[in-house]
């Protein structure tokens, strides 16, 4: 099981702020989940098409795509930050 | 606490006396305080409500804290980040950093607001005439981070 | 009231409110706090005095304010500079500028002080187990004066 | 008339804050006065020395040596400043 967390514009998007998911057996990194994710069609194949700017955290830590996954961790998607 | 995320407005004054309360050192305070604007890309704002990633923020916020305190001879630095719903002239973001001398408090209180900008997680979306927009990220911004990179700017000693 | 010489002490958030009263298109305020140390070139300090020369100084500051103002696109400067008694712990200056943009506010107001600190009519005398002595002029002041005459610093638009 | 001020440790060492002089005819300029004052020896020839830091201004303004002088100016003389 990994916690998949939206963010911002993306749980707006999306419409969703948290999901548990049973991770596939054969996505193992941060790049393969978002590619299973833009199966999903929709928002989801827009948002999070190759190119556009996404940013992933895994347990808190900014995430790149061969950052690998494994079950119990929190990942998160987000728009890039606003803040200050 | 060096680093605060919160809903409730902070006071410059109270913040520094603290961050320099029992150090009679420090000789320099440098701070900066961000603040809603009624005006962002010429759209009248009226509500601008910013959202955080709770438990990363904090570990992003005091990660630059300490990035800082390796950069420079620094005594302490503070940051304190509003969430929630804010208006124009409201209070948003106080970073404050004391330190023997002024260089390397008004250098790294800049490198502590540049890195913020690109690295904290925050977000904000506001209320205008036109309906809720979340802002955009400005490419100014991983600019200002950038040069930090290029010159690690260590400060000559400026009392 | 954007320069001032007095005894009193300041509240750091008083100033700041009064600073950006009335105009909601403040972005950022960047501010700077010189404070006395306890101990100065290996002497401990008990009293520093501060003198300056009335009439001369307002006007120094004041030129120092409008070249910042010259210099970068902001909407005020503040400084207020304490003169008389002071102990370690204790406030000397305060300069906040607000602007806009953060880039403009941290450039200005670490510009005022670089050349407040070599051009405003002010003297320190130090009290020490050693007795009372005249503070000598540091020439890493000069240094840091003179960068902003080699690039006048045009800051990138950093909001 | 010339007003002369004496400040900081220039004041402690000349033992004096202000006086009141009449500018001698041939003096016209800051640097006339320095000469003029280093005549009078002692604490004024010392720290008036070519080479001593002394800061000059006249009515406020910073002056250079070759600053003119006129009757009824402040002419303040003072080492390099130490506030902020």
């Amino acid at each position: 099981m990994v916690e998949l967390v939206y963010l911002a514009r993306l749980r707006d998007v999306f419409g969703s702020a948290r999901e548990t998911i049973e991770l596939p057996e054969d996505i193992s990194s941060v790049s393969g989940l978002l590619e299973w994710l833009r199966t999903r069609g929709g928002a989801w194949a827009c948002e999070l098409a190759p190119g556009r700017a996404v940013r992933v955290a895994v347990n808190h830590d900014v995430a790149r795509g061969d950052t690998p996954l494994k079950a119990g961790d929190e990942v998160a998607l987000f728009p890039p930050v606003t803040g200050g | 606490m060096p680093v605060r995320v919160q809903t409730e407005d902070f006071d410059i004054s109270r913040e520094i006396a603290t961050l320099r309360e029992g150090n009679a050192a420090v000789g320099a305070v440098a701070s900066f305080v961000g603040i809603v604007r009624d005006l962002n890309d010429a759209a009248r704002v009226s509500t601008l409500t910013l959202e955080h990633y709770p438990g990363m923020t904090e570990k992003a916020l005091s990660a630059i804290a300490d990035d800082a305190k390796r950069r420079w001879d620094l005594y302490d630095v503070l940051i304190v980040h509003r969430v929630g719903e804010l208006k124009p002239t409201d209070q948003i973001v106080l970073v404050a950093v004391s330190s023997a001398h002024r260089g390397e408090a008004f250098a790294a209180c800049h490198f502590v607001m540049d890195y913020l900008k690109t690295r904290a997680p925050f977000w904000k979306k506001e209320r205008t005439p036109q309906g809720d927009r979340w802002v955009e990220a400005r490419a100014s911004d991983d600019d200002a981070m950038a040069r930090w990179q290029e010159r690690p700017e260590r400060t000559h000693h400026t009392p």
